[in-house]
């Protein structure tokens, strides 16, 4: 597949999952894609997120998002989504790491909800309404009902992929098996496509399977800014680059006329090329 | 507190941290701070701890602490490959330790990363309550650390509860499980002992006083009558410390501003040398 | 640690979780030396049983059986479950093999129990009493609540251990890591100990984390008579001398005096040695 | 069914077992006749079935019927390894097919293969359900297979329901999830299209009478008007039947008392040798 063609496949609208963990493997080529579509009013759901909601905030392409952390780690705040829920202009809901897992998980299980002690005694409860308290049918126990979350399409990008659909995943895993397993559709984008053969040799690295994706892109680089373990670390330097230019609209607007809407040949060059991105990126 | 040529004040705090671990339990390096209490630890005071890479990546290894690296040292060192699955298994299990550096702490060990005024309505939108919500009903031990002890991070209430503490709301939903244990800042470590599970001094760092410490909180820390002096780091202890961050990462927790961005460039670039340094196999790999 | 010292720690009436599945990777080594003890009253906690469970019922040490499955695969029926099922001798409860596992899972994630959907218009609901029917809290959807399984000590077998615990399962991991996690005591029997640094180059086949055991015994051929990939295959020939020797209470003592009252490196000797296993049943 | 010299009673029903696969879903390889039939379908039907060695080895391998070697497979070809919380979450997520061998199915589509007689005071004890009530409760097709139609294993109502069937409970209990598709026997090829989802003839087997059929049931089942006859199976279907079976062991489940215990133990001598022709590889691997 191509990356229009993925997009093609997201209506306004639809709620999407997004792999990775704030500046790790994240689907950035993919988001860019959907962030230069004509495509709104996406929900999105994310465990750790990073600069995928946060850009995605920023062209003004989502209406809710689903998180348990959205931030740039080490470099601060995520200033899009900071503004955003400052501003109260989407829809926001606080859930947290394994309940995302969990809501994830009861959809793969087709179970309507999921139990769990996480959230009680905090105000994760009482400001996110999707939760619900109830007592165990056994022995009267409270817990947390955390609710199936159904995502239309999942994003997710690995290190290798098959063309029928098998990933290879090295670093660490993040929650994408499980958005693969819990979307409707699943989407992957790789660095780059192996064959089915030279794929069996990475063994219980290969963790996306293919009876749950729909279609893979062969996209190198394509978590940049983030990093991809072993291929390459995250890129601080552009991601210090896309705080700058967050902090007025001006700024932002000359961000993404040079990063978002262009494609991803143009996007590699843009950084210097893949010989600069090696020498700066490469472990 | 004054400064002692013998150790810098991360030196100090990161050995006071180590000497909290205990058992045989997986630690998670989720900051400078936490990585280098739990490589010391394991060199000195806890040798059964299983020390990851980062929040999630292999078992086994040397945390590096690092700006970006953290999953690679994994590939460095080979390690054991862990899951999100996993990391939450050790967590419901209780078989799983971490330091966690909350924007808030309170008078009950409540501790907030989410949010400054009202959630709806943030002052402040910092960053969601990750997996702290987890780790504070399931862990028999939660460890907390604070390197600027103000009314601003020790505060009577945390405006948002993303970390459960003590009190009739846990007692009444989570019965045994977990609860905050130890607070560690640059004036002293804490702990919850107080009256009703509130804060109390454990012991003050040399020089430091109680009016210090009550003057910097946002309400009155439960204290004994006679207040021990916390131990300070020995040679070796600051050595391991030294040999394990030569890129001194652990500074820039305690840096902010220019200085602190300067210092983030320079480490940055020097990474991925210094990577290769530690652990000479990895230049091959690619 | 030693066979004795494991035996040692497991009480008449402990509740035991075994690993495995049927003919492959039962800690046999283990059972049988259980076996041999004057433990009694055992609760057998197993996802797919097979000689693990048969043995253990025809030395008289259980009281109860927890199972989705127990039998000889292609060689037929379990001599001694099918006895005591048919006679009513011991307490049966059939549970259904994602239900076990979602009972051992309830309990690594603390909470009391698990939904699904698993066991609805079967019969299993019928004469599994643990099972309770409830309404979902979100929905009023009538699902199965899963009770969490709480063994007091688990009892696996794996390729290749380090001294501290961790084990590498290079077949098929069955429900083993569920059992290791689960029980409040795990043991762990092991072709070989490896060093830790041998065993990291196992990557993602270290499976059995040492956080999750509490004690390791190399005892090399310790599946047999089942097998264990890729070192070995089931010894059928011995599995069949076993089911001739299940026929009557004479032959039964025969089979136990020469293959159960005797210690490991004994019973190895009396398969002919280990030239013998390695001829007849190294792949 | 009378034979034909061009293929055995075992090759014709492989045949029409693997003519039910379509789609890209993983299959299951845990007898011989189901192990034959994935491969059969992924050669000439179903090309892209990910096919397991297993119930629960590797993925994108090409199973062998065999008795005790099928993890090993996955070692010999590779394949994908897999786990058994991977299985149940493709059977959740009805990414999974699997031929079912029940020792009783009944005019719904109940299966049984836990126990004859009642299920505390057992005439037979047999197994327990093992993983049937997760694949009727959750796939959206299941396939059965019965090698002897007789009343005694197509009943009107069986002992004990290890796998749910159509009818009121499932209606109310399962709604949309899963349900019976297909039984294919030595007389034909039977669905649950009957009135209120009872079994149904769909077609029979070359030579095979409706009133044999009828005769040989437990209850009536529903046939139409006219009747077809089952496909025969193509010279290929068979010869690759042939080739990825040398051993015979598909002949084995067609058998029983001392041929069967004879044939038995001459493939349990000889599979390795099979083994290690078919995948050379894998004698290197000791």
């Amino acid at each position: 597949m191509t990356v229009d063609q993925v997009v093609a496949d997201i209506p306004s609208g639809s709620t999407v999952a997004i792999g990775g963990s704030s500046l790790s493997r994240k689907p950035m080529a993919l988001i860019r894609a959907l962030a230069r579509s004509s495509v709104k009013d996406l929900r999105l759901i994310v465990d750790v997120g990073g600069p995928d909601v946060d850009l995605l905030i920023g062209t003004g392409s989502v209406s809710e998002v689903i998180y348990a952390f959205v931030g740039f780690e080490v470099l601060g705040l995520a200033p899009h989504f900071r503004r955003a829920r400052q501003q109260q202009a989407l829809r926001f809901e606080e859930w947290t790491e394994y309940t995302v897992m969990a809501g994830l998980d009861a959809t793969i299980k087709r179970v309507p909800f999921l139990p769990t002690h996480a959230g009680l005694a905090t105000d994760v409860l009482s400001v996110n309404t999707s939760f619900r308290r109830f007592q165990d049918p056994f022995h009267g126990e409270e817990l947390v009902a955390v609710p199936a979350l159904k995502p239309d399409v999942a994003l997710i990008h690995v290190n290798y992929a098959d063309a029928k659909g098998n990933g290879v995943i090295l670093g660490d895993g993040h929650v994408d098996v499980l958005c693969a397993k819990a979307a409707r559709r699943t989407y992957m984008s790789c660095e780059r496509i192996i064959s089915s053969d030279e794929l069996q040799r990475y063994g219980r690295d290969v963790q996306i399977l293919r009876v749950h994706t729909t279609g893979v892109v062969e996209l190198p680089w394509g978590a940049h800014p983030t990093g991809c373990a072993p291929d390459y670390r995250a890129d601080l330097r552009h991601l210090q680059d896309y705080l700058k230019h967050s902090a007025n609209e001006d700024a932002w607007r000359e961000y993404a006329d040079q990063y978002i809407y262009t494609d991803p040949s143009r996007y590699l060059e843009r950084q210097g090329g893949v010989e600069a991105l090696l020498a700066r990126l490469k472990v | 507190m004054p400064l002692d040529e013998r150790y810098a004040l991360d030196e100090f705090l990161i050995t006071t941290m180590a000497r909290q671990f205990s058992g045989e339990v997986m630690v998670s390096s989720v900051t400078a701070f936490g990585a280098l209490a739990a490589l010391l630890a394991k060199a000195r005071y806890a040798p059964d701890l299983a020390v990851l890479a980062t929040p999630e990546s292999g078992m086994e290894v040397t945390p590096m602490p690092t700006l970006s690296l953290g999953q690679f040292l994994t590939d460095a060192q080979r390690g054991i490959p862990l899951t999100m699955e996993e990391i939450f298994d050790a967590i419901f299990t209780d078989h799983f330790r971490i330091w966690i550096n909350p924007a808030q702490i309170d008078r009950h060990g409540n501790t907030n990363i989410s949010v400054i005024g009202d959630w709806h309505q943030p002052k402040v939108a910092m960053v969601g309550s990750r997996g702290i919500p987890e780790d504070t009903s399931h862990l028999s031990q939660i460890f907390y650390y604070v390197l600027t002890h103000s009314r601003r991070t020790v505060v009577e209430q945390v405006d948002f509860r993303s970390g459960a503490g003590t009190g009739p709301d846990r007692d009444a939903t989570l019965g045994a499980h977990g609860a905050p244990s130890v607070l560690v800042t640059d004036l002293g470590v804490f702990d919850f002992t107080g009256p009703g599970g509130t804060m109390a001094v454990r012991s003050l760092h040399p020089g430091v006083t109680l009016e210090e410490v009550q003057e910097k909180s946002g309400f009155e820390i439960h204290a004994p009558g006679s207040i021990p002096v916390t131990d300070p780091p020995t040679e070796e202890d600051v050595q391991i410390i030294r040999d394990a961050d030569p890129l001194e990462v652990r500074k820039l927790e305690l840096l902010s501003g220019p200085e602190a961005a300067e210092r983030f460039v320079s480490i940055y670039e020097r990474e991925r040398q210094a990577l290769h340094a530690a652990w000479p196999r990895l230049g091959k790999l690619g």
